[in-house]
């Protein structure tokens, strides 16, 4: 089933879902039922259709699977994180949305209904002042691209929307655009404070970029591809049979993860870094003159960003759909995937409901002179690491040693520094 | 902390010219305050705040009052001097012992406006030492010095007096409305303030409340 | 070590969330229509008008009508008129007691002064109404409530006020008894006929320190 | 397959076009941006999968902020353009370089054989683009790291000293 | 609203706060100054007040406190009720302390009067004082944190043990924050001994909380770097300005009424008085945070030797009550600072002046000084650890 080159590379779609991409073959596809049921059942639906309108089908199908799940994940996210903040809080959460024609209480899962309803209800008020088409396009360019990054995320064995060759640098191509989108609505709201509180933003997703971008780099260095199958399948096998060798177990493996975790942190604009909706600031940040379905839509690609993210940290730090235990692997690939994204998400929402905000000069303190060396020493220690990949035995634990050291030395220093003059302080009692 | 006159002798001393009088504080509180005449007001203060044995550091409040005319009717006990006797002297009569007749005499005491300072120190730990400054009179353009460049504590507290009495301090660095909306005319906390008839109607009117209800309302709602 | 406060504090939410669900102590939010909040005894809401025999709610009030409560209260918002017979003269019985309840913050001095235990401190708090000035306008038949009632609301409080009215008209018993018994040797001296007893002056001199009543 | 050649070239070209006869200058920053995203698009079609996406994240990404903050930053209000009158010099001069440049774009499209088949597309593992850009262009990657740093290190002494003319934080 | 004045140039005699260079260097106005009114209806301006911050690029300028919203002339309406009657309306000053507001008002009036007060009275306000002092400093502790963007975890745990204490308050008086507990001369009830056993779990149980809240705020990296450096307050310039309260002692003056004075039976209990080092925002956090401690010390010592007897003076006369001529000022070591009244009376029931001198008003007096420099978001969490109270600033 080759097709014209430029069409592969153009809808490789169709070749990834295939099963015909060199990949596939090469690995062992575990044949439970289980694990290929998603692919059977797209096969029922599009088996019919003859060769050339099969791949358009499947890549259909594809995009309406993806924007079915995340678009009701970001539903159950929003009153997960609504009911987690208030667990934390010691109270309840949303538990009186009843479903729409019984009175019946549902512990709150008719909550994602209801705010739907009403962000559909409330008027969309454009200020008189704003440029319409920009206003209009911002939240539609944001969610757009939000949605092109979760193409690449490998959900399964064989799951992946679009098996690129350089998949993890179409994710990060796609994630940069949303900084235009940002600025669009900061712009378009003709409005001092949206226009001031968008440059803050903007300084912040450009600072966090970079932290980003050079914590993958180890990733892909050791993963020796690109692409993001790859990377998962370089994470499959066993430390001693039964220790999973996912990235995040190596010394440059857990600082990178951490780095891209709180530089993630601070792209989905979430809890230490959510300065553009500071609420103390400059009220709603650029989203103040958005109102009704706009404002959901700027609130749904901020979770479609997170989720992506979070799926992006899972595939390349914590194996994707690898099991973590070899007897675990009869469970099939995507349940695992889906497991490690809702935990991730849930540290997410546990971080939100513990810190407290960082000023923007702090924030941006904290990226350039913090996460961005820290990430260029790890690129470093990785190069070591590769290097050193074939020491004997009694070397290893050495190779180890030197690697941590590599990385805890620095982070100390840099720690010092950044916290230079802040610490707990002793108090004297009068006389 | 040395005693009230202790403090005006050495005020006296250092500022020879100064009008400095005690006022008695008639109730239990036992606490004096000392008079201060405008003109050395600030001198005075500073002295009290950098005075050694004082060290007055700390203005805790700042009070504005304001004493209206007052018409004061006080029983004299006056002796009267026995008549002359018409008849001569007679020892035998019983000496005339002098007549004593009370008179209710009316006097009149004009009104002022008066600011009240209470100091303390916070390095000494002692006080109150009350300053008290009084206008001559309640015309309008009452004006008394500001000890604001002395104690920073007083600044907003005089733009309150300022707000609610009217006294304008020379030498305040910000002298505007603090409570009161700007454009706001009258000053409330006067004796003589009269309210604006914004009367809203309360369907329990007695005493006061009555008679404004009866400017709105010729007869009481349905007296029941 | 940069991170350790945070893990501290990370700690700390995460013992709060799985606490909620087990611990009593964590979890404090009371579903309020379902779950009504038990009010302590000494609770205090809006005054009420204290009746003896629940049969004649209006004539047994034991509100003399004498404004003491109306000059005293803070943001004067109880009217009372005196009740006069066709001649004029004063009855003991208020013809008209209004408390405006949307001026009344339930401070409960009118309790404190009250001489007499006519007026007492309710404890409903659920009430809204569509009209400020009837709704909220509660008059003598709405206030005027049993003293069984408010042994309900303030047990102790009440069992001490019936004790000390009960000593007091046992004293005023006594006191009548002891001028009768005389009047009745001497004919000729002829008491006056023993008026209804002479109302207490009406600036009794410390309000009658409340017993103090157990929470 | 040249209709989706044709469409994309329209695209770029249109959104180029327009982006001058804009009178908003955000509103041709933006068009500009989306005629860069038509060149990733022209990369997609031709096969180049890893120069499409650094153009997307280069351009679109960076670049895009850096025009956006520009036109933000500096005074472009209508009214202090003044406008130089229209000598008849300029006019000449206007006239030459457009001419020179028609004429080299003109020359460039005549030049190339029309309508060949295109040439089977190599395809191109990331690898082997690594290989090579380690391997023989070794020296031109060099080069351009060392233009990068030379820029950042420019923006940090820029901003670096901006900050002693007005101290940023108290002493 | 008349565009604020010309920038105050203070008198030189006064000691000037960290960030005074600033309004020097900035006073010729260059054109892109950014003129910015926070409030009155700003989600974190504890209440209706507002700030007209001047901005040049992110620090600020000049900042001028708006306030008076909130003024319903408390001072005119004292002086025409009863000396009784107006206890009450002392629950509205400082709203969420009502029991030491009407401790200060008694205070006053028995000082003006001369009135005795029995020893199980002064012991019983003691406990209700320090109760109210746990329940402001949590208060702000939780609003402090809000301020910066916690999304009301702090804020949660505060409120959770606040409403142990207004439950307390509810039991005794009848209302959970306008109590008018205090009369002239004692209280209006004596608590019962199961009041009593509930005050005494309460306080064996606040540490635990105390504890719990510190690790998950005072090590917080991220709070260390919002508050610490950020409003410094010099000595010099809290004295002069006459702030009081743990903002003073944040800046190292050791100066509590309760020490000072003496009032009450306070100089029957040991206790120690902690003191700041830097007069940041940091500093006043933890003060307050220290100072709950050594309130549950307070606590345990009035709980465990508090005497029986009247809890009302039986002389004590509160209704027709009428002082004789004089004046008098009476303060006390509010949570928020020195509350004091001044009365002057003339003899008749009302008295001739009624004056309260509220610590969050004065304490405000700094606010600018302490913001210059900062950023925005920098004076949000100035004005937050001062801890003011709209009902008593604008009285």
């Amino acid at each position: 089933m080759s097709l014209p080159g430029q069409l592969s590379v153009l809808f490789p779609l169709a070749s990834g879902l295939g099963a015909s991409s060199p990949l596939a073959a090469v690995l062992p596809a575990s044949d439970s039922a289980l694990e290929r049921l998603p692919l059977t059942l797209r096969g029922l639906l599009t088996g019919w259709l003859p060769a050339s309108w099969q791949w358009l089908a499947n890549s259909l199908i594809a995009i309406v699977v993806l924007i079915v799940a995340f678009a009701s994940l970001f539903a159950l996210l929003t009153l997960a994180e609504r009911k987690i903040l208030g667990r934390v809080q010691n109270r309840p959460g949303p538990n009186r949305a009843p479903l729409p024609f019984l009175n019946l209480r549902t512990y709150g899962l008719a909550q994602p209904v209801a705010d739907g309803v009403k962000m559909l209800t409330k008027e969309d008020i454009v200020p008189d002042g704003a440029d319409r088409v920009l206003h209009f396009l911002a939240p539609i360019a944001l969610l757009a691209f939000s949605i092109l990054t979760l193409a690449v995320i490998p959900y399964g064995r064989l799951l992946v929307a679009l098996d690129l060759d350089a998949s993890v640098l179409f994710f990060f191509a796609a994630g940069a655009a949303t900084e235009l989108a940002v600025f669009m609505a900061g712009w378009a709201s003709r409005n001092k404070y949206s226009l001031l509180a968008a440059m803050r933003a903007l300084a912040q997703l450009i600072s966090y970029e970079l932290p980003l971008l050079l914590s993958v780099v180890p990733v892909v260095l050791m993963a020796g591809s690109l692409s993001t199958s790859v990377i998962v399948e370089r994470q499959g096998e066993w430390w001693l049979g039964f220790l999973p060798r996912w990235y995040v177990f190596t010394p440059w493996g857990l600082a990178g993860f951490l780095v891209f975790f709180v530089a993630s942190l601070a792209e989905s604009n979430r809890s230490p870094f959510d300065l553009p909706e500071a609420e103390s600031e400059l009220i709603a940040g650029h989203l103040t003159e958005y109102s009704g379905f706009k404002y959901a839509l700027f609130f749904m690609a901020e979770y479609f960003g997170m989720c992506a993210l979070c799926g992006m940290a899972v595939t390349l730090f914590l194996g994707g759909w690898q099991a973590p235990l070899p007897f675990l692997s009869f469970i099939p690939s995507y349940l695992w995937f889906a497991g490690k994204l809702l935990a991730l998400l849930g540290v997410f929402m546990w971080i939100r409901a513990s810190f407290p905000r960082l000023r923007i000069d702090q924030l941006t303190r904290l990226a350039w002179k913090f996460l961005v060396p820290l990430a260029l020493i790890n690129l470093g220690t990785t190069a070591f690491w590769s290097l050193t990949a074939d020491w004997a035995g009694l070397l290893q634990p050495l190779r180890w040693l030197i690697a941590a050291g590599l990385i805890a030395g620095p982070f100390l220093l840099l720690g010092r520094n950044l916290s230079k003059g802040l610490g707990p302080r002793t108090y004297r009692y009068a006389a | 902390m040395e005693s009230l006159e202790q403090i005006r002798e050495r005020l006296l001393a250092r500022f020879p010219d100064a009008a400095l009088t005690v006022i008695a504080n008639p109730g239990p509180a036992g606490q004096p305050s000392l008079l201060v005449g405008s003109p050395h007001a600030a001198s005075i203060a500073a002295f009290l705040r950098d005075d050694p044995a004082l060290r007055l550091d700390y203005c805790s409040n700042v009070t504005g009052v304001d004493w209206p005319d007052r018409e004061v009717v006080e029983t004299i006990k006056r002796t009267v001097p026995p008549p002359p006797p018409a008849a001569p002297a007679d020892p035998s009569a019983p000496p005339v012992t002098p007549k004593v007749i009370e008179e209710k005499v009316k006097r009149h005491i004009p009104g002022y406006f008066e600011v009240v300072y209470h100091l303390y120190s916070m390095a000494l730990k002692h006080g109150p030492v009350i300053l008290r400054t009084r206008t001559a009179d309640r015309t309008d353009p009452a004006s008394l010095p500001s000890l604001t460049p002395i104690w920073r504590a007083c600044e907003f507290q005089e733009r309150e007096v300022y707000d609610l009495f009217g006294i304008r301090f020379t030498g305040h660095p910000d002298l505007r409305r603090i409570l009161m909306w700007d454009e706001f005319k009258d000053y409330p906390m006067r004796k003589d303030y009269v309210e604006p008839d914004d009367y809203e109607w309360e369907p329990t009117p007695h005493g006061a409340v009555l008679d404004k209800a009866r400017r709105h309302y010729p007869a009481p709602p349905e007296s029941r | 070590m940069l991170g350790t406060g945070l893990l501290q504090g990370l700690a700390v939410t995460a013992k709060n969330l799985v606490g909620s669900f087990h611990d009593p102590e964590r979890y404090v939010t009371m579903e309020y229509p379902e779950v009504k909040t038990k009010l302590p005894e000494n609770y205090r809401n809006f005054p009420f008008l204290v009746h003896d025999d629940p049969k004649d709610p209006l004539g047994s009030l034991r509100c003399v009508a004498c404004t003491i409560c109306e000059t005293e209260c803070p943001p004067q918002c109880i009217y009372i008129v005196m009740d006069r017979d066709e001649k004029g003269k004063a009855l003991k019985r208020p013809k008209v007691f209004d408390i405006d309840i949307s001026v009344c913050m339930s401070c409960q001095i009118c309790v404190e002064v009250c001489p007499f235990d006519a007026i007492k401190m309710d404890q409903h708090y659920e009430i809204a109404e569509t009209n400020r000035f009837q709704g909220l306008l509660l008059s003598r038949e709405q206030l005027s409530k049993s003293n069984a009632y408010y042994h309900q609301l303030h047990p102790t409080e009440a069992a001490a006020v019936d004790a000390l009215l009960a000593e007091q008209k046992a004293k005023q018993a006594a006191a009548k008894a002891a001028k009768a018994a005389p009047a009745a040797k001497p004919p000729a001296p002829a008491a006056p006929a023993a008026n209804p007893p002479p109302p207490p002056a009406p600036s009794a001199e410390a309000p009658k320190p409340p017993t103090p009543p157990a929470p | 397959m040249t209709t989706v050649l044709l469409c994309l070239a329209l695209f770029t070209v249109a959104a180029a076009a327009v982006a001058m006869a804009m009178r908003n200058l955000i509103h041709s920053a933006l068009l500009l941006v989306a005629s860069w995203a038509g060149i990733a698009a022209f990369y997609l079609w031709a096969g180049a999968e890893f120069v499409a996406f650094a153009q997307l994240l280069v351009y679109v990404g960076a670049i895009s902020m850096v025009v956006l903050f520009a036109v933000l930053l500096t005074r472009h209000s209508r009214l202090d353009f003044d406008r130089e009158p229209e000598t008849r010099g300029r006019v000449r001069l206007a006239l030459f370089t457009g001419g020179a440049v028609c004429g080299v774009l003109v020359a460039a499209v005549l030049g190339t054989a029309p309508s060949s088949v295109p040439a089977a597309v190599p395809s191109l593992t990331v690898r082997q683009l690594g290989l090579a850009l380690m391997g023989p262009h070794a020296a031109s990657l060099l080069a351009v790291g060392v233009v990068l740093t030379v820029a950042l290190l420019g923006g940090v002494v820029l901003a670096a000293s901006a900050r002693h003319s007005d101290p940023e934080d108290a002493p | 609203m008349t565009s604020p004045a010309a920038p105050s140039s203070f008198p030189s005699g006064l000691p000037s706060s960290p960030g005074a260079h600033v309004r020097a260097v900035h006073d010729d106005f260059h054109g892109d100054l950014l003129e910015v009114s926070m409030g009155p209806h700003h989600p974190s301006t504890h209440g209706v007040f507002r700030m007209i911050v001047t901005l040049d690029g992110e620090r600020i300028v000049r900042l001028k406190p708006v306030f008076g919203y909130l003024h319903r002339n408390h001072e005119k309406l004292g002086e025409q009720t009863t000396y009784l009657a107006s206890m009450p309306y002392t629950d509205r000053l400082d709203y969420l302390n009502s029991m030491t507001n009407n401790w200060a008002y008694a205070i006053a009036v028995e000082k003006l009067a001369g009135q005795a007060v029995p020893e199980r009275a002064e012991y019983v306000r003691v406990i209700l004082a320090e109760l109210t002092r746990l329940l402001n400093h949590t208060c702000l502790a939780g609003f402090l944190l809000q301020d910066t963007g916690c999304s009301g975890t702090p804020l949660m745990y505060a409120f959770r043990e606040r409403e142990k204490i207004l439950d307390l308050f509810e039991s005794l008086s009848g209302s959970r924050m306008m109590c008018n507990f205090q009369r002239f001369g004692g209280c209006r009830l004596d608590p019962t001994p199961e009041w009593l056993a509930a005050v005494r779990q309460l306080v064996d149980g606040y540490g635990r909380f105390l504890d719990e809240f510190e690790a998950l705020i005072s090590g917080n990296e991220i709070v260390m770097a919002r508050t610490q450096g950020t409003g410094v307050l010099t000595p010099a310039l809290a004295i002069s300005a006459g702030v009081t309260g743990p903002m003073l002692r944040a800046t190292g003056v050791d100066y509590d009424l309760r020490k000072v004075d003496g009032y009450g039976v306070y100089p029957r209990f040991e206790f120690r008085v902690p003191l700041g080092a830097h007069g940041d925002t940091y500093d006043r956090y933890m003060i307050r945070i220290l100072e709950m401690r050594e309130s549950i010390q307070i606590l345990r010592q009035a709980l465990r030797d508090l005497p029986a007897g009247p809890i009302l003076d039986p002389k004590a006369k509160n209704r027709g009550f009428r002082p004789k001529p004089g004046e008098a000022y009476g303060r006390i070591e509010g949570p928020k600072g020195e509350i004091g009244f001044y009365l002057i009376s003339d003899g008749s029931p009302n008295p001739f002046r009624y004056r309260v001198r509220p610590p969050s008003f004065v304490n405000l007096t700094i606010l600018e000084d302490m913001c210059l420099g900062q950023t925005v978001a920098d004076a949000v969490i100035i004005l937050g650890s001062i801890d003011i109270v709209l009902g008593e600033v604008d009285r």
